[in-house]
């Protein structure tokens, strides 16, 4: 499927023409523009081959042919551009009175800083005037600043339309564009996606990220090949190209960009060209001039052909993505329609769900109360819901066996539920005489008062079971502590990770995580439980599957490695179509 | 009416779960800006979603003053407490005749000063508390009553000494010679490091696939309608 | 009463007391034990040391006051790291309680560095919805956090004119108090293909080891320990040149360590005990 | 020192005090902190609300960007705030419905891409480290079949799945005896926080005036 996609993004294929040959550049042997394939039809793929390594010494340009109808788009009407103007001038104005203030709060507030600064590390006594000072400085640059932000705001808010066109920056692109263009139609084309890319000065440079090129894709015949997506060029700064460009703020206090990016348009056809330059050297970097720019010895140019960047409607990639996902989705709505007929399907004995029998029998014994706490969060959490399905079951066997049953709540819905629970036990058991509200009841809903409430019971009433069921927070310690000192069988069960190991060394039996949804599930027999357990179950099944197959080709291939080195990788080539994510 | 109020938020998961679901696997742009424009929009509805927490507590506490429940005097401390700390942050006013930084935002200012000397100390010390119970703790409750809890009481304090300085101290001086190697003899860093990456990575990972897996299962049951429980009760 | 049993029911008071001690004696006394680097912390390090001096970084805080002791300091090393290495760090948090402490340490290593909001650094602040903001940036970085945290446009900040979503940062770093982790590695780090370390509680620490393992973090810092670590390393190397103190979290692990051997000392002790008392007890069954 | 920083240090070691006589037993100091705790908190985030979220993703949106859709979670999130009000409550499910149904559809395919396949990927790959490394990669592997098993309720717990189940618990509890170590080292970690700020900041730097 996927291989499919790959020959359909195919584009193009063309033959090298080299338009200036240099006996010293090296000459691509081979080359090729295709449309990238799962991508949103942004890019262009770029690919070529060498005779051997390039080496250091060569940089490697694209370049497309950017005709001017690209400019269309970018063009302001003639109310735009007046709107445009007339909102310039009006904030100008405005802003005219508070630029040079601003300016020079900044500049003495930096100054200020640095003096600050040396003061301080001198141990300087005037520090403290001259930090005062600072801080007015400060101040004033923020208020100001402040006051320049909101002008901004009002600029931008009118010279806005809804959708995100913004007239100042269209205005200006078409500015860029057209100066860009004037220079030359042949554009560099920037950001070489998934593989690290830095322009400087109109010429990328790449370094491959980890892995990145192994990743991004691959040619669709030979897997080996990797070629270079190129998907935005830069518009120059028009100041830039003629030499005048200048950092400075201008009457709007703003400062032109040196390059704005833009995309390449969906469906159009580009000419592109290679540009391989040999570069004069300095050691493993290339020399610089006294202006910083390296210093090009030879160049060639080579025409690619052409190619149009083109919308993919499906990410072959993501295709092992999509299988997993329906098949689970499918296991699992197909297993909770099978729970919804038979709810007797088969779940495992939850062997601490035995010794709350044996706990409910002991207090029995010795006369004495068993406490239930549903945990500290609200029905909306899945363990409560479990907490209160194991609760009916806890108040069942109470209710056979005479004793009483203390459950302290945090939360006033939990609690309503609570009380619901324990009564229809009771009334199930024939033993509605035997309930009392009172001891099914409301603490407060803070924490760590609820925490020390609830242990003040324990140490009080000395309950000889405690059940902690649902979800907790820190206060885990301190409850099965408590617990534990004063001798109860506690069994806990909870799917709080963190808190797990505290419940494991308090206590005598602990649900652990999932075990605490099968024990409600077991008790429940609700579909929906019962079914997505069943589900998950089969996707762990699969899971185990997997890995039982791998360790049998480990086995194998530690058996016949010699006679056959080539098994595992074979298998493991068939097994990565599967598990890889792209 | 009741259509409104039972099916069509159900028709509005489903929709929402699936179109979102299926556009994954779509590259254009198209489904790109879809993508962005709901989890904007769930950004801001996170936002009020947010305040409900903010405003439910504070009726929590204004009703506990009203009907005068045990404790009520406690509520008007959270009350006063937030309307200071609330209105230090939003009145648009210059706070330099107290001495303060003019607005909230610069760190003198009197919003980040009651955070840095009421909020800060207090969360900070709210879970510090702690150690002091499992200090406690470790005398009067961790007991190794099965393999479990031992395998898991030694392997925790392995990491207790391993991961702190004390554990390179004390075990640095015990070396055998072997072959003219010196071992150590209690290599506490590198048996704490293999307990981590290795059993502990391979526990962790069976949990973490199996987790994945109910959380597909109930993202599954809520596109599907059959999890309700996030509509809450009622009709 | 004897060993045994005094053991046993020691008085919770006793042990307060002692735990007390053994935090405050060496904070006043410190004797400074050797802190000796892991390789999960060398792994964010060495990553970060390896970056070419521009390079972007994103730095999620996403912790609360809470875990102030065991996290700050590593988000002002991680800082103090960008800053000297010349990387901007783009600063934000997904937890409403963490502007605070990061607008604190930004701050403080921006004026120490000497570095410019807006062109070396960035704080975008705060924003609602976990996956959903860190969704947005995976798409662009500016819409998402239209404004930074002071209120300022994003958008005509110079440090955004070359990178616009999270595909454009050269590492990622989740410090975090709770489950972000995941959330960072499943929405941006993986499908973004971008190195991503984690430094995290020790609360959660056990639970990215599978990520470490399969390589989709580069690195991960535990806690306190780990930070402390992070200070080590990047004293070692930078602390002469550009006078940085030692850190708090190194300072502290004196105490840390005290504690825990009196933790593993008493688990020991109370154990020994509980199993004779028991021995003691089917015994006295045995002759009754 | 200025004087706002000495009376700052002064309350929150008298706060972080106050919240420490948990430790003797819940008492009224600890309920006047946690109270005072939670109302600062509150209106912290009531801040955090407006600056980081109502002014630039909808009052900016609107005002500045001219974006009217941002109108619309808008009404939705005062649906979910009708929550409060049980006639209207039902309103609420609206807004629930669309970001958690849609959530819901964003999980699964980023989940099982960003954390189930790389797993999955991780656990199958060829061995291929050396001796000690296959061996480690062997432990992994049992230890991941194991504690699947231990979690896999359609197969009763005895003989060969028994056994295979009590070493993925074993597996397990040597994971939670990490994490528990971890856990202990995390409390303490903010204990010595909490001490170096009583120390170094109060006693020593305001009470004795040492350092800075």
């Amino acid at each position: 499927m996927r291989k499919m996609l790959l020959i359909a993004g195919l584009a193009a294929l063309a033959v090298v023409v080299p338009t200036l040959a240099a006996a010293e550049v090296p000459v691509p042997i081979e080359t090729e523009v295709i449309d990238v394939p799962n991508d949103d039809g942004s890019a262009l793929g770029v690919l070529w081959f060498w005779d051997g390594d390039a080496g250091l010494d060569i940089r490697v340009t694209v370049e497309a042919d950017v005709t001017r109808d690209e400019l269309d788009s970018y063009q302001l009407t003639v109310d735009e551009t007046d709107l445009l103007q007339r909102a310039r001038e009006e904030l100008a104005d405005r802003l005219g009175p508070i630029l040079p203030d601003l300016y020079e709060a900044t500049a003495q507030a930096a100054e200020l800083q640095l003096r600050l600064r040396a003061a301080e590390s001198e141990g300087n006594p005037d520090a403290a005037s001259i930090r005062q000072e600072y801080w007015q400085q400060q101040r004033r640059a923020t208020r100001l600043g402040r006051q320049r932000d909101k002008l901004w705001e009002w600029f931008e808010g009118r010279l806005r339309r809804p959708g995100g066109d913004y007239i100042f920056e269209r205005a200006q692109t078409f500015d860029y564009l057209t100066a860009t263009l004037d220079h030359s139609n042949w554009v560099p084309l920037a950001e070489v996606s998934g593989i690290g890319a830095t322009l400087e000065e109109g010429v990328i440079t790449w370094s491959p990220k980890s892995e990145a090129v192994e990743r991004f894709g691959h040619h669709p015949y030979e897997p080996d090949k990797v070629y270079y997506a190129v998907g935005t060029y830069r518009a120059l700064n028009p100041g830039m190209l003629s030499g005048s460009y200048t950092n400075e703020p201008d009457e709007i206090d703003y400062t032109a960009p040196r390059t704005i990016t833009l995309n390449l348009e969906q469906g159009r056809t580009y000419n592109l060209r290679l540009v391989v330059e040999r570069m004069q050297m300095d050691g493993d970097e290339w020399y610089t001039d006294e202006n910083d720019r390296p210093v090009v010895l030879e160049s060639a140019t080579f025409d690619l052909g052409g190619g149009a960047p083109r919308v993919n409607f499906f990410n072959g990639a993501y295709f092992n993505n999509l299988i997993f996902a329906v098949g689970f989705a499918v296991i699992i709505l197909i297993a909770i329609m099978l729970a919804r007929r038979n709810p007797n399907m088969f779940i495992r004995r939850i062997s601490g769900l035995e010794a709350v029998d044996e706990a409910i029998g002991r207090a029995t014994e010795m006369g004495k109360p068993v406490l239930y706490l549903c945990g500290l969060d609200s029905l909306a959490t899945l363990s409560t819901l479990a907490a209160i399905n194991i609760l009916g079951r806890v108040a069942r066997r109470i209710a056979d066996y005479d004793s009483d049953l203390v459950v302290p709540n945090r939360d006033p819905v939990v609690l309503t539920v609570a009380q619901e629970v324990v009564r229809e036990a009771y009334i199930d058991q024939g033993r509605p005489d035997a309930y009392k509200e009172d001891n099914i009841f409301f603490v407060t809903d803070d924490q760590f008062s609820f925490t020390a409430t609830t242990c003040a019971i324990m140490m009080r009433e000395r309950p000889a079971a405690n059940f902690f069921m649902g979800y907790y927070y820190a206060e885990s310690l301190l409850l099965a502590e408590t617990g534990a000192s004063t001798g109860a069988i506690q069994i806990a069960g909870t799917d709080a990770l963190h808190q797990l190991p505290f419940f494991i060394t308090t206590c005598d039996y602990t649900l652990i995580g999932e075990e605490l949804y099968a024990a409600s599930a077991y008790l429940s027999r609700e579909p929906m439980l019962l079914g997505s357990l069943k589900g998950q179950d089969l996707g762990k099944a699969l899971i185990m599957v997997l890995i039982i197959i791998q360790t049998l080709l480990f086995a194998i291939h530690a058996v016949i490695a010699l006679s056959n080195p080539g098994i595992l990788q074979q298998s493991w080539d068939w097994l990565k179509l599967l598990v890889e994510p792209l | 009416m009741l259509f409104f109020k039972r099916q069509w938020p159900i028709i509005v998961a489903f929709v929402c779960g699936i179109v979102m679901w299926a556009r994954y696997y779509i590259p254009t742009e198209q489904s790109q800006t879809l993508q962005d424009e709901f989890v904007r929009w769930a950004r801001i509805l996170f936002g009020f979603a947010a305040m409900l927490g903010i405003l439910s507590l504070l009726h929590h506490h204004w009703n506990k003053i009203k009907f005068k429940r045990p404790g009520y005097g406690f509520s008007w401390i959270t009350l006063v407490a937030f309307v200071i700390m609330a209105l230090t942050g939003l009145l648009p006013i210059s706070w330099q005749w107290i001495g303060f930084a003019e607005s909230f935002r610069d760190l003198d200012g009197p919003h980040m000063y009651l955070f840095e000397y009421m909020f800060v100390p207090m969360q900070a010390t709210m879970f510090s508390v702690l150690a002091f119970f499992i200090a406690s703790a470790g005398f009067r409750a961790f007991r190794a009553r099965s393999v479990e809890a031992t395998a898991l009481l030694v392997a925790g304090c392995i990491i207790m000494i391993g991961r702190v300085p004390v554990g390179d101290l004390i075990t640095s001086g015990w070396t055998a010679s072997i072959g003219g190697t010196d071992y150590s003899i209690l290599p506490f860093a590198q048996v704490t490091d293999w307990l981590l990456n290795i059993p502990n990575a391979a526990a962790q990972r069976g949990i973490i696939l199996g987790v994945i897996l109910s959380q597909i299962a109930i993202a599954v049951r809520i596109i599907f309608g059959i999890e309700r429980t996030y509509m809450g009760g009622g009709d | 009463m004897d060993f045994v049993n005094t053991i046993l029911n020691l008085d919770r008071r006793v042990i307060y007391t002692i735990v007390g001690l053994l935090v405050a004696i060496p904070l006043i006394w410190p004797f400074s034990l050797p802190v000796i680097p892991t390789p999960e912390t060398r792994g964010i390090y060495n990553a970060m040391d390896a970056l070419p001096p521009g390079s972007h970084v994103m730095i999620a805080a996403d912790f609360d006051p809470a875990s102030k002791p065991e996290l700050l300091p590593m988000l002002e090393a991680l800082l103090a790291h960008c800053f000297i290495k010349d990387l901007k760090p783009h600063l934000l948090t997904l937890w409403p309680s963490g502007p605070g402490l990061a607008q604190q340490a930004i701050e403080r290593q921006a004026e120490k560095y000497g570095k410019e909001s807006g062109t070396d650094w960035c704080f975008l602040g705060f924003r609602y919805g976990t996956v959903a903001v860190i969704l947005g940036m995976t798409s662009s970085i500016t819409d998402t956090f239209v404004t930074d945290f002071y209120g300022k446009a994003t958008s005509s900040m110079p440090i955004y004119e070359r990178v616009s979503d999270i595909a454009d940062m050269d590492y990622l770093v989740d410090i975090a108090a709770g489950a972000t982790v995941e959330y960072w590695v499943v929405y941006a780090a993986e499908p973004e293909g971008v190195p991503m370390g984690a430094s995290c509680t020790a609360v959660s620490a056990t639970s990215y080891y599978p990520l470490l393992q399969a390589g989709q973090i580069t690195g991960l810092s535990g806690g306190m320990k780990g930070t402390a670590e992070y200070e080590v390393l990047l004293r070692e190397e930078y602390g002469q040149s550009f006078n940085i103190p030692t850190g708090d979290a190194t300072k502290g692990m004196d105490a840390q360590s005290a504690v825990h051997v009196f933790i593993v000392l008493s688990i020991i002790i109370a154990n020994i005990c509980y199993f004779i008392s028991l021995r003691r007890e089917r015994e006295e069954r045995r002759k009754a | 020192m200025t004087i706002g920083e000495i009376i700052g240090i002064w309350v929150a070691a008298g706060l972080t005090l106050m919240m420490f006589s948990f430790i003797y037993r819940d008492n009224a100091f600890f309920k006047l902190g946690e109270h005072l705790y939670l109302g600062i908190s509150v209106g912290y985030f009531v801040n955090i609300q407006y600056w980081q979220v109502l002014v630039p993703d909808v009052y900016r949106a609107i005002k500045v960007n001219h974006d009217f859709l941002a109108l619309i979670p808008s009404i939705l999130g005062i649906f979910i705030l009708l929550r409060l009000i049980p006639s209207l409550a039902w309103l609420s499910r609206m807004s629930f419905a669309f970001y958690i149904g849609g959530f819901a559809g964003l999980a699964i395919p980023n989940v099982l891409h960003g954390y189930f396949l790389p797993q999955l990927f991780e656990t199958l790959r060829p061995f291929d480290a050396g001796w000690a490394g296959n061996l480690n990669q062997l432990v992994i592997l049992l230890g991941v079949f194991t504690v699947i098993i231990f979690f896999f309720f359609s197969l009763e717990h005895k003989n060969v799945v028994g056994g295979i189940s009590r070493v993925g618990l074993f597996f397990i509890m040597v994971s939670f005896g990490a994490s528990f170590g971890y856990t202990v080292m995390a409390r303490i970690s903010l204990l010595v926080g909490r001490f170096q700020f009583l120390i170094d900041d109060w006693i020593m730097g305001v009470i004795f005036r040492q350092g800075g």
